[in-house]
C-alpha cells in the first residue's frame, strides 16, 4: 500500500508545525485531543492567549502534582493554572467569545475535511455511537482562522482528505489550512493548494493518499 | 431575607416526577454533587436533564441515569471518557437525546432567563442539528432560529452563597450555573461556604434574585 | 368644575398608600418620578429588594451629605447606597431581570392608562419634544405586576383615565392596578373596577373625572 | 501583551470622521468623560453615537453636540434634565435619532458582541418602536425581531484595568460598558487605575479580549 511507503510525522513534530504559525498576541482556542499539544510547542518569546471554552481566557500549564485544583481545568477536562493575565466567566459569556469573532484561531481535529473547507469532526454514521458536538459548531461560525490537524487517513488507509465529507458536518466552508502528518494545505476556492510536504514525502505520494485534487 | 435551607434534602424536596432539572457543572467542575445525591435518595424520576454533559463513573447524572431516574437528556456533549452509564440507556433506547452545539445550548437557556423569545445563531446552520429548523440568510451568512429553554428546576453548584441567595464561583466551575439559576422557575444552590454576612456587592456573579434556595454543603470534590 | 370639589391625596399620602400594597420579600423596580418615593413608606418589618435597572439589587437610602458617590445612583439618577445583599451588574444582565419576569412588581408613572391595561408614559403627539422611552417598555412586559401611580387628571382637568390611549403606548394589557390621588382602580378584564376611593370622595365624583367606566 | 496607551489623545487616534461610536454610562455615572474630551480634541465629526443618554449640560456627550461633531444618535432616553444641546440639534433637525427601548438597546449590543444574527423581543410590541419592524407571536405572546447593534468603536470607563485589557468597574459604573467592549471592533477603555499586575482572574468583569487599548485617568468625576 502506498500509505507505507510515507514518512509520518509524530504528534509531537505535528504540533510543533502548527505552533510555529501562531502568532504573538493572538487568542487561540484549542481543541480536544491533539490540538491541546499546541500549547507546548509555541516558540519562546510569543505570548498567546489560550480560551478555553469551560470559562477561562489565559489557559496556563498544567499544575505540578498535587496541587491540582478539580474546578480549574480545560475543555479537555485537564488540570490547568491561570496563566498571567487570565480571566474566568460563565458559558454564555465564553461562547460570545467564540461566535462573536473575538478569539483569532482555533485549532481543531478532524474526522473529515472537505476540499471546499467542510469539516466533519462530530458524528460518524454509526447509530450506537451517540454523537456529542460540544462547542465545535460555535468556533467554526465564529472564529476567523479555523486550522484543523489530524492525521492525513484513516488507520484503514482511506482518505480524511475528501471532495465533500461523508460524515456529518460540523460547519461548511470554515476550514483554513489542514496539518496532517504529511503535508500542509491551504483550502482556497479551487480547493486544496498545497503549502508544503513533511520531510520524506513526495506530492505523488500525498495526492495517492488524498480523496480530493492537490493544487500546487 | 433568608433563603437558606437546613439541608440539601429539604433543597430537593419541591422536584416532582417528571419535571424538568437544569444540573450546573462541566466535566468534573461545578457540579453540584451534593444535590443530585439527595434528589436520588428523594426519589423524584422521569426527569428531564439539562446539562452539559451526560455524566460520567458512577457518580452525579451518571448515577442519576444508572438508577433509571432519567427519560431525557437535553446537552451537548453526553459522551465522555467513562460516560457508561449514559452509553447503555442511549444504547437501550431507554432515554430520549437531544444534543445542542454548547455555545447554542447556553445561549438557549440565557435566553429563557432574559424572557427572549429565540434568537438567531449562526451556529449549526448547514448541519443535521439545523434540520426542521427555521433558517435564514443576513447579508449572506446563514442563520438558525434557535428557542429559548426554560427548566422547572435549576441544582447548582458555588463556592459562596449568602441568605440572598447570591453567588460568587471559584475558577472554571462558573460554566452554566449563572445562566441555569437565570432560567428556572426554581433554583437551589449549594454553597461550599454560606455566609451569613451579605457577599460584597462587586463579587456577586448570580444575583440572588436568581434563586430560590441556597444551602451549605462544604465537600469540594 | 367638578374637579375642584375632589379632594387630592398629596404625593406622600399617595407613595404611602402604594407601600401598603408591596409585600415582605418582593422585588421591586421604582419608576422614575413619584415612584421613588415609595420606598420610603414601606411598613416597618418588611424587606423590599428594589431593583434599578442601572445595575444594582438591593438600592438602600440616600447617603448622608458629603457621602455621595457620583457612580453610585438609581436610575432616577439619585445618589443611593447598597442595601445589605446588594449586587451590581451590567445592563444586559439588569434587563434580563426585568424581561425575563424575576421582579414581582414595578410601580410606574403614566400619562394615560386605558381600562384595557394599555400603559402610555414615553411620549406625547409633540413633535418638537423628543421622544425618550427608557427602560418602561422592557418593564411592562416582564414584570407580572405592574402597578401605576399618578394623578387622576392632567392639570387642565381631563383624564388620564380612559377607554383607549391616545399617546403612543407603552404596552398593551399590561396595568394590573391603577393608585391616584383620587381612587384605587383595578384592571379587569371588563375594564376599571374600583377597589377604594381615597377619603373624602364620592364615586359620582370620580366617575366624572374619568374618562372611561368604573365598575363596583 | 501590553494594550496600554501613553494618553488619552493616543487612545482615541484611530477614530475616522463618519465612524460608529458607542459610549458607556448611565446617567452621571460610567461616562468616559476623559476620552469624549480627547475625541473632541481630536476633531472626527459626522459621528454616530450610541449610548443610553444623550449627554447633559456642557460635557460629555452634550459638547460632542454642542460642537457639531454628531450626525445621528441611538439611544434609549436622550432627554434628561440638563440635556439642552440635544434637544437644540434635535429641533434643528441636524441630528437623525433612533430611539430603542433601554433592555433592548442592551440586547442588540450583546447580540453584536455575540455574534447573534437578531433576537426576538416582547418589548415594544404593539407599539410605535415595533412599527415596520418583522413580529411574531408564540403561545400567545407578541415578540418583535431585533438587528444586532455594531459600533466601530467604543469608548468605556472603567475602574481598574491591567496591560491585558482586563477591566473591573465600580458601583453602577458598569451599565453598557461591558455589552459595549464586546460589540464594537475597537474598543478603547480609560481606567481610573491601571494596574500593572494582572487582575485577579475572578474579579475581573470584562475579560481583556474584548479591549484593545487601555489608558490611565485617574479622575473620578
Amino acid at each position: 500500500m502506498t500509505v507505507l511507503s510515507l514518512k509520518s510525522l509524530t504528534d509531537a513534530e505535528l504540533a510543533a508545525r502548527v505552533a510555529r504559525d501562531i502568532p504573538d498576541g493572538a487568542y487561540v482556542n484549542l481543541g480536544i485531543g491533539k490540538p491541546t499539544h499546541v500549547s507546548a510547542h509555541v516558540p519562546e518569546g510569543r505570548e498567546v492567549i489560550y480560551h478555553s471554552e469551560n470559562g477561562i481566557l489565559g489557559v496556563g500549564p498544567t499544575p505540578p502534582a498535587g496541587e491540582e485544583d478539580v474546578e480549574l481545568i480545560d475543555a479537555s477536562k485537564r488540570y490547568v493554572t491561570p496563566a498571567p493575565g487570565a480571566a474566568y466567566f460563565e458559558h454564555a459569556d465564553s461562547f460570545a467569545m467564540m461566535r462573536g469573532g473575538h478569539i483569532d484561531i482555533a485549532v481543531l481535529g478532524a474526522y473529515q475535511v472537505a476540499e471546499t473547507g467542510d469539516l466533519a469532526n462530530w458524528a460518524t454514521l454509526d447509530d450506537k455511537f451517540p454523537p456529542a458536538v460540544g462547542g465545535a459548531m460555535d468556533l467554526v461560525v465564529g472564529v476567523p482562522t479555523i486550522l484543523v490537524m489530524m492525521r492525513h487517513v484513516n488507520r484503514d488507509g482511506s482518505p480524511k482528505l475528501l471532495k465533500r465529507c461523508t460524515y456529518p458536518l460540523t460547519g461548511l466552508g470554515v476550514v483554513r489550512r489542514v496539518y496532517t502528518d504529511l503535508a500542509v494545505l491551504d483550502v482556497t476556492p479551487q480547493g486544496f493548494r498545497l503549502v508544503e510536504l513533511t520531510p520524506g514525502n513526495s506530492l505523488d505520494a500525498v495526492r495517492a493518499v488524498t480523496g480530493a485534487d492537490i493544487l500546487t | 431575607m433568608d433563603k437558606s435551607v437546613a439541608d440539601l434534602a429539604e433543597a430537593v424536596a419541591p422536584i416532582t416526577d417528571g419535571a424538568s432539572v437544569m444540573i450546573g457543572g462541566f466535566g468534573s467542575s461545578g457540579i453540584p454533587f451534593g444535590l443530585i445525591d439527595a434528589l436520588l435518595e428523594q426519589g423524584a424520576t422521569g426527569l428531564t436533564v439539562i446539562s452539559n454533559n451526560a455524566g460520567a463513573g458512577e457518580t452525579g447524572i451518571a448515577k442519576l441515569l444508572k438508577e433509571g431516574r432519567v427519560a431525557r437528556v437535553i446537552c451537548s456533549y453526553p459522551r465522555s471518557p467513562g460516560s457508561i452509564w449514559f452509553e447503555k440507556r442511549y444504547e437501550a433506547g431507554e432515554i430520549a437525546l437531544e444534543v445542542v452545539p454548547q455555545g447554542t445550548l447556553a445561549e438557549r437557556i440565557r435566553a429563557a432567563g432574559a424572557g427572549l423569545g429565540g434568537f438567531l445563531t449562526p451556529t449549526a446552520y448547514g448541519t443535521l442539528l439545523a434540520e426542521g429548523k427555521e433558517t435564514r440568510v443576513i447579508d449572506g451568512k446563514g442563520y438558525v432560529l434557535e428557542a429559548p429553554l426554560h427548566a422547572d428546576f435549576a441544582l447548582l453548584r458555588a463556592e459562596r452563597g449568602d441568605p440572598w441567595g447570591n453567588l460568587s464561583f471559584h475558577a472554571t466551575a462558573r460554566n452554566f450555573n449563572p445562566v441555569m439559576a437565570m432560567a428556572s422557575r426554581h433554583a437551589v444552590a449549594e454553597v461550599r461556604e454560606l455566609s451569613r454576612a451579605p457577599l460584597d456587592p462587586e463579587r456577586v456573579v448570580t444575583p440572588g434574585i436568581f434563586v430560590q434556595s441556597v444551602v451549605e454543603y462544604g465537600v469540594r470534590p
